[in-house]
């Protein structure tokens, strides 16, 4: 048709480039954490966005199943792992099934990374708590993966994991590495245990009232389902957190990753730019909306 | 020597004239398809300019963000996918366009251009593209431009503005790109009584248009709990009339299409009164209720918006309110905004 | 089927073929299909086949979908009235389906794409003979989506297939 | 006319005060006078809220569906509305003891469009409806008298069900019935008589511009569907690309959910941004079915539509191949 003269060409003339054009990469390796549940690793094509592809724990990436979609997950890798990034995955829609049926050697699409992070420069010299449920655990794992890492800089390292099962806890393979890292504790709950489990039953807010972690100068590291958080919440104030010492990082749909698509706004605050780590004070500067 | 800033330009001249610039460029105007339905399409000869009445139902947003946009293509599937980055723009001119849908162009290139990083997609289509406007001569019963501070004569986002005389058109030139575009055709200077006659048709348009709200801080008065949101919200329908007709409502979904070798990732239009816009993979729905979508589009809008880039997401342009399936008045939920009392949320 | 279904590749108009979907039920049709094959009897290679359990279970959506995706013509095709596996599923496609031909026709597909009978498992010829009418007809329309370059329907608007 | 109201308000508060209904859905004044709202009425103070007139044209029958648990619900139903009830009913999309059907007996409603010539579409027009059946529409330009037969909207000028055939209670008295002046099948006729190629050209101009607001199937009582078919991920039948294939394919098989199903309200077309002709579809649709199997929707709240049932009498394909 004579109305569709529109040029295609590969690139605008002085423009930038596109902000929706992913990186290639090729799916290394697959994890199957829970029964829903999979972390991929991914390595990019190409060996400069291998080396240039820079993060810090807390960020989010979009993840492309070409011909299917794209979606959001974060980082759960650590900065300090290098080569390849790492998401967990689990399946809820189109897009994260999708994944789930990819193979090794499969090629994806990765746009990012966005958004801000947990602020680890200025957490060193620290105690941290974190408190983490279900698949909120992956974001925290980046940022505890490079504490962990960088051992020296931090301070004691308290984890309160949970999840419904033993079955739903995922990176359940580096929990003995956690636990036996120096001068860190590793406490694990389920909501419901079963024949083989024989470590702690409980929610985890109740968990972390019951241990009460005596920590001075340190900063409450949280994410998980909104319930938890909503518990969660109470109980670190109790154990002497301001607002200012808790962190959490918020989910929110997202399309675009850079503040154009418009549906990841709390407020006048997207959470894909401003987001998605902030303090409890900030949280409570936003319109009850997520 | 003083720049020439208004000339003249015959009414039998204007479609020559955008036939003429057609032959280099993508050249739109207002046309109407057999059945008299309007959109900005490309010109042709036997094209029917519609240059008169009300500024159309579907304004010039598609040209800059058309409704389905494509990104990039893939080919090959498994572990051997190839991209190909997909950028449609060409140099274009889009004649008739209002000062509403001109004016919104601002409030797009807010977002697209100077919130983080620039989209190249709209940034390539918008630095091509020379606005030639058309003022308002007969405003339409939704319109309340001059309420956001806009006017049916506004030359805001546009190139030229052309002031309708009967048979022929005032043009006031506005920039160099204008002027250039009127190289292409024959002007003749403007007479002080021209001058006069295009005044005045912008002064009865404007005198048409009463204040429809009181917008001096607005984004103070768009409360969180207002008891408003619930009331018109019941009757809200949720369709995206208001946000697809609306000249600078943007937001976006991205989606993929399949096609015999591989496929095509486009993004398009979305709106925020649809359910799904932002339910999550899980069923969570931070705006669940048709409430919590109406209070959003409002909010972003008048509250928002102002708050960010100090200007209202509304140029007035009337089509939401003319369109509203259930005579949701945008008009009228701002003005008793301003005078129901609400208990405002703690933090706000 | 699925409705992901990829697009039906255009082939240049020279060496055009007709590309029609065929859904059959599994009781009778795809039966008397079968038999035609093992028969070794000469029907046109044009169909692709879908065997659904049921006339009946032959949503109207999916023959929209055929048109939709490129397909030149639909052949529907299930048990005679009061053979139906299921007692009376090709009774509702009875009404279903001509209702469906007629509304299609009002939106400008030609009603000799869309055929739709009977063929018993013993039917083998009246197999053969089904899909060499609708291929020939449909042959004699020409292709749909192609010639709907200036009718319907086409490409998307403003979405470019670089590869074409 | 007033009578009307009278009996709109004062039957909605007895309906309330004693608490026979928990909601009365009919309409109040609109932000202009050439448009009505859907009114949502919960306590008998706010009857006098409810406004009767020419304006009043949306299908209060769409807000049913999700209403399930409100309580009963009385509402204010034109002809057409209470057949589009009547098909909820029929449908099991509410019950009959949860509705009362206050029938509204209508002369007819306003096309906006046509009613408001050019001069008069502008800030600060007026139109008031005098008893006789007279328009009166003031504008910057003066004042005109326009008999509300020859602003009709077109579904209304066909009208045969003027006054509601299933109904508690009927509001006001019958009016003359309007003449149907109109075929309701004529102008889908009329394409109907042309060639294919000719069909094709019609549709492909309107769907090409639909822009997939979605208002006519938001609008629409008979699509209650709690997921549409456009909606679900999988299997994905159209794309969200607004592309011309996958429009149709919206449009064509929306209509075809319909038939035997739709009663004919318009009010799909009248909220279409891009002026698409959707009721073709559905006239062309009803035609089909009332001469196939002599069903007419909207008529009855129990039975079988013709399209979940049959005949073994059908005319057979087999039989003209």
């Amino acid at each position: 048709m004579s109305d569709q003269s529109s040029t295609v060409s590969q690139e605008a003339p002085g423009m930038a480039e596109s902000l929706y054009t992913p990186y290639l990469a090729t799916i290394e390796q697959a994890v199957q954490e829970t029964w829903d549940t999979r972390t991929f690793r991914a390595v990019f094509c190409d060996e400069r966005t291998r080396a240039e592809f820079a993060y810090h724990p807390g960020q989010f990436q979009e993840v492309s199943v070409f011909g299917v979609g794209e979606a959001t997950f974060c980082l759960t890798s650590s900065p300090t792992q290098k080569g390849y990034v790492e998401f967990s995955v689990k399946r809820v829609g189109s897009v994260t099934t999708a994944l789930h049926e990819l193979s090794e050697g499969d090629t994806i699409g990765i746009r990012g990374p966005y958004g801000n992070w947990f602020p680890y420069d200025e957490l060193r010299g620290k105690n941290l708590l974190f408190v983490g449920g279900g698949i909120g655990m992956a974001p925290l794992r980046s940022l505890l993966n490079y504490c962990l890492d960088r051992r020296s800089d931090y301070g004691h390292i308290d984890i309160f994991y949970g999840a419904r099962t033993p079955g739903d806890l995922c990176y359940t393979r580096e929990f003995d590495s956690w636990a036996q890292s120096p001068n860190t504790a590793l406490y694990l709950t389920v909501d419901k245990g079963d024949e083989k489990w024989t470590g702690h039953v409980g929610v985890v807010p109740a968990h972390v009232r019951e241990i009460s972690p005596s920590l001075d100068n340190a900063v409450a590291i949280t994410c998980g389902p909104p319930i938890m958080i909503k518990f969660t919440l109470p109980e670190l104030l109790k154990l002497g957190f301001t607002d200012e010492q808790i962190l959490t990082t918020l989910e929110m749909r997202m399309k675009c990753g850079v503040g154009k698509c418009g549906r990841c706004n709390i407020g006048h605050t997207y959470v894909c730019l401003d987001g998605p780590v902030f303090t409890y004070a900030q949280i409570r500067q936003l319109p009850p909306e997520f | 020597m003083a720049e020439i800033n208004a000339t003249m330009l015959g009414a039998s001249e204007l479609l020559p004239w955008a036939l003429r610039l057609a032959a280099s460029r993508r050249v739109l105007a207002p046309i109407a398809g057999t059945d008299g339905a309007v959109r900005y399409l490309p010109v042709s000869p036997d094209a029917t300019l519609v240059f008169s009445g009300g500024r159309p139902v579907r304004g010039p947003k598609e040209h800059f963000m058309p409704q389905t946009d494509p990104l990039f293509t893939f080919t090959g599937s498994g572990p051997a996918v190839a991209l190909q980055p997909v950028f449609n723009h060409e140099p274009a001119v889009i004649f008739g366009v209002r000062p509403c849908d001109g004016r919104a162009l601002r409030s797009l290139d807010n977002v697209f251009l100077r919130r983080r990083e620039t989209d190249a997609h709209y940034a390539a289509r918008r630095g091509q593209t020379i606005m030639v406007g058309l003022a308002c001569a007969e405003p339409g019963w939704g319109c309340f431009c001059t309420t956001v501070g806009g006017s049916p004569a506004g030359t805001d986002g546009l190139d030229l503005l052309l002031t309708d005389l009967g048979d022929r058109y005032h043009v006031r030139i506005l920039t160099s790109a204008g002027r250039e575009l009127l190289e292409d055709t024959v002007c003749s200077p403007s007479s002080d009584t021209e001058e006069r006659l295009a005044a005045e048709q912008h002064a009865r348009a404007i005198v048409r248009l009463q204040l429809a709200f009181d917008s001096n801080r607005i984004a103070e008065r768009v409360t969180w709990d207002s008891p408003i949101w619930e009331r018109v919200a019941r009757r809200c329908l949720e369709c995206g009339v208001c946000n697809f007709l609306c000249p600078l409502c943007h937001c976006f979904d991205i989606q993929d299409e399949t096609t015999a070798d591989g496929g095509i990732r486009f993004r398009c239009w979305d709106t925020c009164q649809f359910d799904e816009f932002t339910k999550m993979g899980a069923g969570h729905n931070p705006r669940a209720g048709r409430k919590e979508r109406l209070r959003q589009r409002m909010s972003h809008k008048f509250k928002y918006l102002v708050e960010e880039f100090g200007q209202a997401g509304c140029t007035g342009c009337g089509r939401c309110v003319e369109m509203c399936p259930v005579n949701i008045d945008i008009r009228a939920v701002l003005a008793e905004l301003g005078t129901v009392p609400s208990a405002e949320h703690p933090a706000k | 089927m699925k409705a992901e279904t990829k697009p039906v590749e255009k082939p240049a108009s020279s060496s055009w073929e007709p590309a029609l979907v065929a859904f059959l039920c599994n009781w009778c049709s795809y039966a008397g299909a079968d038999l035609a094959g093992s028969s070794r009897l000469n029907y046109p290679p044009n169909v692709r086949v879908v065997r659904v359990p049921c006339s009946g279970r032959v949503n109207p959506m999916f023959v929209m979908h055929c048109f939709k995706r490129g397909f030149d013509g639909v052949l529907i095709a299930g048990c005679h009235p009061g053979d139906c596996h299921y007692a009376k599923g090709n009774y509702y496609a009875r009404r279903r389906i001509p209702l469906a031909k007629d509304f299609l026709g009002f939106l400008g597909i030609e009603p000799e794409r869309i055929k739709f009978d009977w063929v018993s498992a013993a039917e083998s010829g009246r197999f053969v003979s089904v899909v060499r009418e609708l291929t020939e007809s449909v042959r004699k329309l020409g292709p749909f989506a192609v010639k709907a370059r200036n009718g319907f329907p086409s490409l998307p608007t403003g979405v470019q297939v670089v590869n074409e | 006319m007033n009578e009307l109201v009278e009996a709109m308000r004062g039957t909605a508060a007895r309906l309330l005060n004693g608490k026979e209904v928990a909601l009365v859905l009919g309409y109040e004044a609109g932000s202009v006078s050439f448009r009505t709202a859907p009114a949502f009425i919960q306590h008998a103070e706010d009857a006098p809220r409810l406004v009767w007139n020419p304006f009043c044209t949306n299908n209060l029958a769409a807000y049913l569906p999700e209403l399930k648990g409100v309580g009963r619900i009385a509402v204010m139903a034109k002809g057409c509305d209470a057949r589009s009830i009547a098909t909820l009913i029929q449908e099991h999309q509410i019950p009959r003891e949860q509705v009362m059907i206050l029938g509204i007996p209508c002369v007819g409603m306003i096309d906006v469009e046509q009613l408001l010539v050019a001069g008069e579409r502008g800030p600060g027009t007026t139109v008031t409806c005098g008893p006789d059946g007279m328009l009166t529409v003031a504008s910057a330009g003066g004042q005109r008298a326009v008999p509300l037969s020859e602003v009709l909207q077109g579904r209304c000028t066909n009208c045969e069900h003027h006054v509601p055939s299933i109904a508690d209670e009927v509001l006001g008295n019958a009016p003359a019935p309007i003449q149907a002046s109109g075929d309701a099948f004529g102008a889908a006729a009329e394409l109907a008589g042309r060639s294919a190629e000719d069909r094709r050209a019609f549709w492909r101009e309107r769907f090409e511009r639909c822009i997939r607001c979605y208002g006519c199937r938001e609008v629409c009582p008979a699509c209650y569907c709690r997921t549409c078919f456009l909606d679900k991920p999988a299997p994905r039948w159209t794309s969200k690309a607004n592309t011309l294939e996958d429009t149709w394919m919206f449009h064509a098989v929306r209509a075809f959910h319909l038939a035997g199903r739709c009663v004919s309200c318009g009010e799909c077309e009248r909220v279409c941004p891009m002026d698409i002709p959707l009721t073709l579809m559905n006239r062309m649709l009803a035609h089909e079915v009332q001469e196939k199997f002599g069903y007419t929707a909207g008529l009855q709240i129990d039975g079988i539509q013709p399209l979940g049932t049959f005949e073994s009498y059908d005319p057979d394909p087999a039989e003209h191949a």
